[in-house]
């Protein structure tokens, strides 16, 4: 079959520097290409060309065999090809229903068509399973149902060619499994996708053809029949991987942290658990469980009654700073919004949590230095200038660079809501590490993912949530996936029946 | 009841020291009116722009049903046809200082005098320097009345050979007039008077000189008897010779003789135009109200 | 499960929204009732419709501003552009007397020149900001002092009139209507009911709030951002023409302190009806409640004496916080 | 690791950057070239420190208003609330002269009473805005009104003088200074020194353009959001104290008037320098640039009658864009 969407030697610099180095891509009609690579590889760069959103510097674009240059990403979605980005890319304070028809607004007359916009943003979303109110405005969703209306709006539009930047790296298996059904729907159709992920399970499952790029440049495309999850990471990151969990530590005996009876109004009800000194307690849950919030209340983020006691003391509540100085931290999942000044440089966000650690007045600047310098080195920060703004980082090396900065803060206690979102395979591993050597130091850690492999490959214990409330808390052989999922749904162990 | 009345009152608000003065005659007239006639009920209004003096009368008359209006225009052209409005529908208006722009609405007129307000000073300036001799005058702020002001005395110094080197506007505003004169200052050597056509400017001209040490050089002619002025023209203070008079008294005359003409039968229609007097070192102590805050 | 309810992205947080939305509309009732009280008259015929039809200039400018405040922007510049463009149409008017008369076409060729203006002058700011991209607090700013020092420029530091014959054919416009509503409170209504329409129910008014919220979204979204914010300038310079086509028969003259402060009340207006002064969100018709909030504390602090007159401004300003804080009532601070 | 991460000290945006930057110091020069050519005194001594110290109210006070900004704030009182300063701290001088006698204690009593009027109307403005939750702009707005309209009830509509020889014994505070450098010049470079450093070189410089640039980040970064943006509006009421210390020996007086529109001067001052109105970048040396542009198109109006006097406005609106397309040049829109 002819490529739909072809590119052809195409580099792309940003000032100075070469991110891609002239790659060759092709994309046919009714398949699911998988582009696979590390952190920082061009991946989003690569999509975001073909996507029109940016052009290449140099080299060529085929559409149906025909060189094309896009003016802009309108030019491209006129010409059928949609992109959902890795970075949100709605409106927070429009509902729902904005975002989906922005800028091709259904109308009757010169009106709008209001009632068939709601009607079809609610089919777009059951279709996704996802039963948000289509009027309820971006900026009170959570992130995973963000996600949701990202890919609905994509779905809505007739694209020829989709392009799918980390579209499952906030979403839940359950979330993840009716996507990807979606996507085989519209390969059936015809549609030509290109899709990336760092769970490389999911490429083995959908991908009819995956490419690798490794540091911008063009490593191999081959059929994914074959091509084992093991290899694919090896392709990507160059190198023989090892076990991707280390082995887990043995806790302490002491409680350093204890939550009682807390309940954050709206969100959480009544949760309790214990973490001691030197363990990883994993929490599960499905989208919208109240893990975020139950965390954030805990840290004095959000308003929230019952008591918190670290080392024994009682926190205060509604200050996160109190927390941090008693030596408790919070990583957010919420990267763009809420972790990251995504308009400034890289020191500024790394030292914006303990900032008070560098220098008495006045900040000392090489501090600051030599703390990018071993973040960059520690968390593996693919970084082309230091003096770039944290934005136009690749967003797995935002991941890492927020990781950096909630570590810098020094805390006995760290609670990573996602922690290896669009993190790639191999620093995943890294990071992972970490976490465990965090442990093995004496520090104690709640990791919060929706990664089930994660939050059972890392955590000692972990504690199910399930609408708002703690469900279950496992631990040592009862930590399967089964035994997690049906916890979470609410499922009862004995009958298997619905609560 | 049959006897009793109100009277609106409708002046610019206190931007500047005239008109603060203006305010302060016109509550205190209005507070011993009070107590002279109980029958009497006053509505006193305040603008910063003519739109809202034009608001400010159509309330009155929408809903405090006044039998007269007092009004100082903020601008004439633009009250003329409100207040128009108001003389049709059989309300006494007397009319302060700035006259309307369509003669014969008002039942009564209380002006000073602008064009002899610049011609007064004008003359001073004409009989006391001569040919060659250098000036610098601030202005208020862009108006007719500046502009009737700015002319009369232009006219006034015409032929006297007074050369005038430069005209700014210091909008009857002290800090405004300071930094006009301090550049005034950097910018010419040689000055020997300067107009500034209203007493809050010449305090900051004042200041200027002073600070540029040229008190001796010049001498300043300010406008409208600001009482710490004219305390030192009393004192005969040889850097402010003389100054001319424009009173904001005048509002207590137009609201008094509006008040005794709808109590009692004496006609007090007409014009009262105040004219605008040379104070000098001898007649200075006649212009002096230490209570007013002008 | 069991009786929590646990929030869930399905529902609208209705309640809190409320209280935020009706904030505003119990100020304004607030205020009505403190009026009725002090003043018999002040539910009365003459003063209901003096107050509305004086509203109608700042009205309709506040509307074109909620445009441009939600699309992000801001525009200091349209008291001293309703002063310009009262000024060129003056001056228009009284050259055209010679070849037109005076008569409807005379006040059509007005009407049409102020029009102009204020469209030709919303473009040179839109371009500015738009195109350009300089800052529009900057552009405006700019474009304040020099319409207002134009204005001064034109009038020869003092007032430019109408002549007198064609502002009494002219005045009509102001003081008459239709079954006793006089015209502008007329133009003021449909200008809301258009803008309403034209913000929640058109593509128009939600790409503006698109533009605010989030400009790199609606530029995504192929939205054409450029063209929509210089639209916002150009539909706030047009409105500020219609203004003054209403102003100019009340006052029949125009100088360089016409319009003084109509911007910072037009901003208050919006954002005391709700909308957001960063952007992403606007709603017209708490634009029209906002500005009756401010003309009715006028009007009554004109009906009862019941303080000194330099205290006027302190009473305003406090009302003004007051009425926001109804508002923001049980929000904490964004 | 590969050699992935090339070390390259070549900034992509560099020479955007540098465009930016130093835009206003162009604007400036170009100035001060125009000025020294039109005016052979312009460069003299008197001129400069004339200008300089002239500048000083509004440079303290937009210095100030720069963390505010920067913040992601806005104070349209700082005006009105100079002049209520002036007021007070005038009332207070005069009524102590019998208990304390003419001298320093009299001046250092006033200067007390200054600051802490000063902090305290920063305090009040702070509170509402970010504990209340209430809009920067219309609590400001409010109060603005409120303090003009106070300081003309307590000048009882004229000006408040400060007694005369109070005044003579105070005078040197702005007229006198060090080594031939007035006062005023001395104490806005301090403020301006400190404030460089504190945005450039501490936390809370970070914390403000933190707070600015993103709530929520800083929010989760443990910075005290509330309190930042508190201490922005206490910082700067606390300056406009300051500024009035200078002010009031200049004149000796404040009215209603006081300050009329510093709140405007003070804002463009700052976004001439490049601070970002929309919160999340500073730059104190830009606002005392910008400072000094909007005092020297005044100086060099008055200094070179070149045209009518009414066309000022329109020279000082045109000067200001063109200060900023300068730094613009090349940027698009945002
Ligand atoms: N606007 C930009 N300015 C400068 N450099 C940029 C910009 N955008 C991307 N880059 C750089 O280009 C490289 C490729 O980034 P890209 O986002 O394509 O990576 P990616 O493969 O999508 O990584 P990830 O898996 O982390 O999403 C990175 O080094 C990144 O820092
Ligand atoms: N910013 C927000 N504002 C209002 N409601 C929110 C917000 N974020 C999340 N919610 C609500 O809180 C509930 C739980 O949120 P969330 O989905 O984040 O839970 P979670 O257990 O942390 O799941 P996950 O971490 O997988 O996202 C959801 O029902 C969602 O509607
Ligand atoms: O406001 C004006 C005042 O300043 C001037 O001195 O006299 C006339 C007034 O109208
Ligand atoms: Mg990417
Ligand atoms: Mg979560």
């Amino acid at each position: 079959m002819t490529a739909i969407l072809e590119a052809r030697g195409v580099t792309r610099s940003f000032g100075p520097i070469e991110v891609l180095h002239g790659v060759d891509f092709s994309l046919v009609p009714g398949e699911i290409h998988a582009l696979i690579g590390e952190n920082g590889a061009g991946k989003s760069t690569m999509m975001k060309i073909l996507g029109g959103y940016l052009a290449p510097t140099t080299g060529a674009l085929m559409l149906d065999g025909k060189q094309v240059s896009f003016a802009d990403q309108r030019a491209a979605e006129a010409a059928g090809i949609l992109m959902i980005h890795q970075e949100f890319n709605l409106a927070l304070q429009l509902t729902v229903e904005e975002n989906l028809f922005l800028g091709r607004e259904k109308r009757r007359g010169p009106f709008l068509d209001g009632r068939a916009m709601r009607e079809e943003a609610r089919t777009l979303l059951a279709r996704l399973d996802c039963h948000v109110d289509p009027r309820r405005r971006i900026q009170d969703l959570s992130v995973p149902n963000r996600q949701m209306v990202e890919i609905a709006r994509a779905l809505g539009r007739q694209a020829r060619v989709l392009i799918m930047d980390e579209p499952t790296a906030v979403l839940t298996g359950r979330e993840t499994d009716v996507l990807l059904e979606q996507i085989e729907r519209l390969k059936a159709q015809g549609t030509a996708i290109l899709y990336t992920s760092h769970k490389l399970d999911e490429i083995a499952r959908i991908a009819d053809r995956v490419t690798v790029l490794r540091d911008g440049t063009h490593i191999t495309t081959r059929p994914a029949e074959g091509f084992t999850e093991h290899a694919m990471a090896e392709a990507m990151v160059g190198r023989e991987l090892s076990d991707l969990f280390p082995a887990k530590a043995k806790p302490g005996a002491d409680v350093v942290l204890e939550v009682e009876g807390l309940t954050v109004p709206g969100y959480v009800r009544d949760a309790s658990f214990t973490l001691r000194r030197g363990e990883v307690l994993g929490f599960a849950g499905l989208v919208g469980a109240g893990r975020t919030e139950l965390m954030e209340g805990i840290v004095g983020l959000r308003p929230a009654q019952g008591t918190v006691r670290v080392n024994g003391t009682p926190l205060k509540p509604g200050s996160v700073r109190a927390a941090r100085e008693a030596g408790l931290v919070y990583l957010t999942e919420d990267r763009k919004d809420k972790g990251l000044l995504l308009g400034k440089a890289l020191t500024e966000n790394l030292t914006l949590l303990a900032l008070d650690t560098f220098g008495g007045v006045f900040i000392d600047p090489q501090a600051e230095d030599q703390a990018l310098d071993q973040a960059i080195e520690e968390f593996d920060i693919r970084v082309k200038d230091r003096k770039l703004l944290a934005g136009s980082l690749s967003g797995g090396n935002q991941q890492k660079l927020l990781m950096a900065k909630t570590m810098l803060a020094k805390p006995q206690i760290v609670i990573i809501d996602e922690p290896t979102r669009g993190i790639d395979i191999g620093t995943k591993q890294q990071i992972y590490e970490f976490i465990a050597a965090l442990a093995a130091q004496g520090k104690s850690v709640i990791v919060v993912s929706s990664e089930l492999p994660e939050v059972i490959g890392l955590s000692s214990r972990v504690c199910v949530m399930g609408r708002g409330h703690i469900a279950a808390e496992l631990s040592g052989a009862e930590i399967t996936e089964d035994a997690i999922l049906r916890r979470a749904m609410g499922v009862s162990e004995t009958t298997g029946e619905p609560a | 009841q049959e006897d009793s009345y109100t009277i609106g009152v409708a002046i610019p608000s206190a931007t500047h020291g005239f008109m603060g003065g203006l305010n302060y005659h016109a509550q205190a007239s209005i507070a011993r009116l009070e107590e002279t006639y109980p029958q009497i009920e006053f509505v006193l209004t305040t603008a910063g722009d003519a739109g809202k003096m034009v608001n400010d009368i159509e309330d009155m008359v929408a809903t405090r049903g006044i039998d007269a209006l007092v009004v100082l225009p903020f601008e004439s052209e633009p009250l003329t046809s409100p207040v128009q409005a108001v003389k049709e529908q059989g309300i006494w208006v007397t009319v302060v200082d700035r006259g309307l722009a369509v003669e014969g609405i008002e039942d009564l007129y209380v002006a000073g005098d602008n064009t002899g307000f610049g011609r007064v000073a004008g003359e001073y300036f004409a009989e006391t320097l001569g040919e060659g001799d250098n000036i610098v005058v601030l202005r208020g702020i862009p108006t007719t009345l500046d502009n009737e002001r700015v002319e009369a005395f232009e006219a006034a110094i015409e032929g006297s050979g007074i050369n005038v080197l430069d005209m700014q506007h210091g909008n009857w505003n002290r800090d405004d007039a300071f930094n006009v004169m301090q550049d005034f200052l950097s910018k010419y050597d040689d000055i020997d008077a300067v107009w500034a056509a209203d007493d809050d400017m010449a305090i900051g001209v004042l200041e200027a000189i002073a600070q540029a040490g040229r008190e001796d050089d010049m001498w300043v002619v300010g406008g409208a008897g600001m009482k710490e002025i004219i305390a030192r023209i009393m004192e005969g203070d040889p850097q402010i010779p003389v100054n001319v008079t424009y009173p904001p008294a005048q509002i207590a005359t137009a609201i008094e003789l509006t008040a005794l003409g709808l109590v009692s039968a004496t006609p007090v229609s007409g014009r009262f135009i105040i004219g605008s007097q040379r104070i000098t070192p001898e007649n200075a102590e006649q212009f002096y109200f230490p209570d007013s805050p002008f | 499960m069991t009786d929590t309810t646990v929030e869930s992205d399905a529902t609208p947080r209705r309640g809190a929204l409320r209280l935020q939305t009706i904030g505003p509309v119990l100020a304004l009732i607030a205020l009505i009732i403190l009026g009725a009280s002090l003043n018999s008259n002040f539910l009365g015929y003459a003063n209901v419709t003096n107050v509305l039809a004086r509203s109608a200039f700042i009205g309709i400018i506040a509307i074109g501003m909620t445009f441009v405040i939600t699309g992000g922007g801001i525009d200091l510049s349209v008291g001293s552009m309703a002063a310009f463009v009262a000024g060129v149409m003056i001056m228009t008017m009284n050259a055209l007397i010679p070849v037109l008369g005076i008569g409807v076409p005379l006040v059509a060729a007005g009407m049409a020149v102020a029009l102009l203006t204020g469209l030709a002058a919303g473009l040179l700011n839109g371009v500015l900001i738009a195109k350009v991209g300089i800052e529009a607090f900057i552009v405006t700013l700019g474009a304040m002092g020099v319409y207002r020092s134009l204005t001064t420029w034109l009038a020869d530091g003092g007032t430019l009139s109408l002549n007198f014959d064609a502002r009494s054919f002219y005045r009509p416009v102001y003081y008459d209507g239709l079954l006793g509503v006089p015209w502008p409170i007329i133009v003021f209504a449909v200008v809301a009911i258009v803008g309403e329409i034209a913000m929640r129910k058109t593509a128009y008014g939600r790409h503006c709030a698109a533009l605010g919220a989030n400009e790199q979204v609606a530029r995504y979204s192929a939205v054409r951002v450029d063209a929509v914010r210089m639209s916002t300038y150009v539909l706030l310079g047009g409105l500020v023409g219609l203004a003054t086509i209403m102003y100019v028969p009340r006052l029949g003259s125009a100088s360089g302190s016409t319009g003084t402060l109509w911007e910072l009340e037009a901003i208050a207006a919006v954002i005391i009806g709700g909308t957001v002064l960063k952007g992403g969100f606007g709603r017209v018709w708490g634009t029209v409640i906002g500005v009756l909030i401010l003309s009715l504390i006028d009007n009554i602090l004109n009906l009862a004496s019941i303080v000194s007159p330099y205290l006027n401004g302190t009473i305003q300003g406090v009302i003004v916080i007051l009425a926001v804080v109804l508002q923001r009532q049980g929000k904490s601070a964004d």
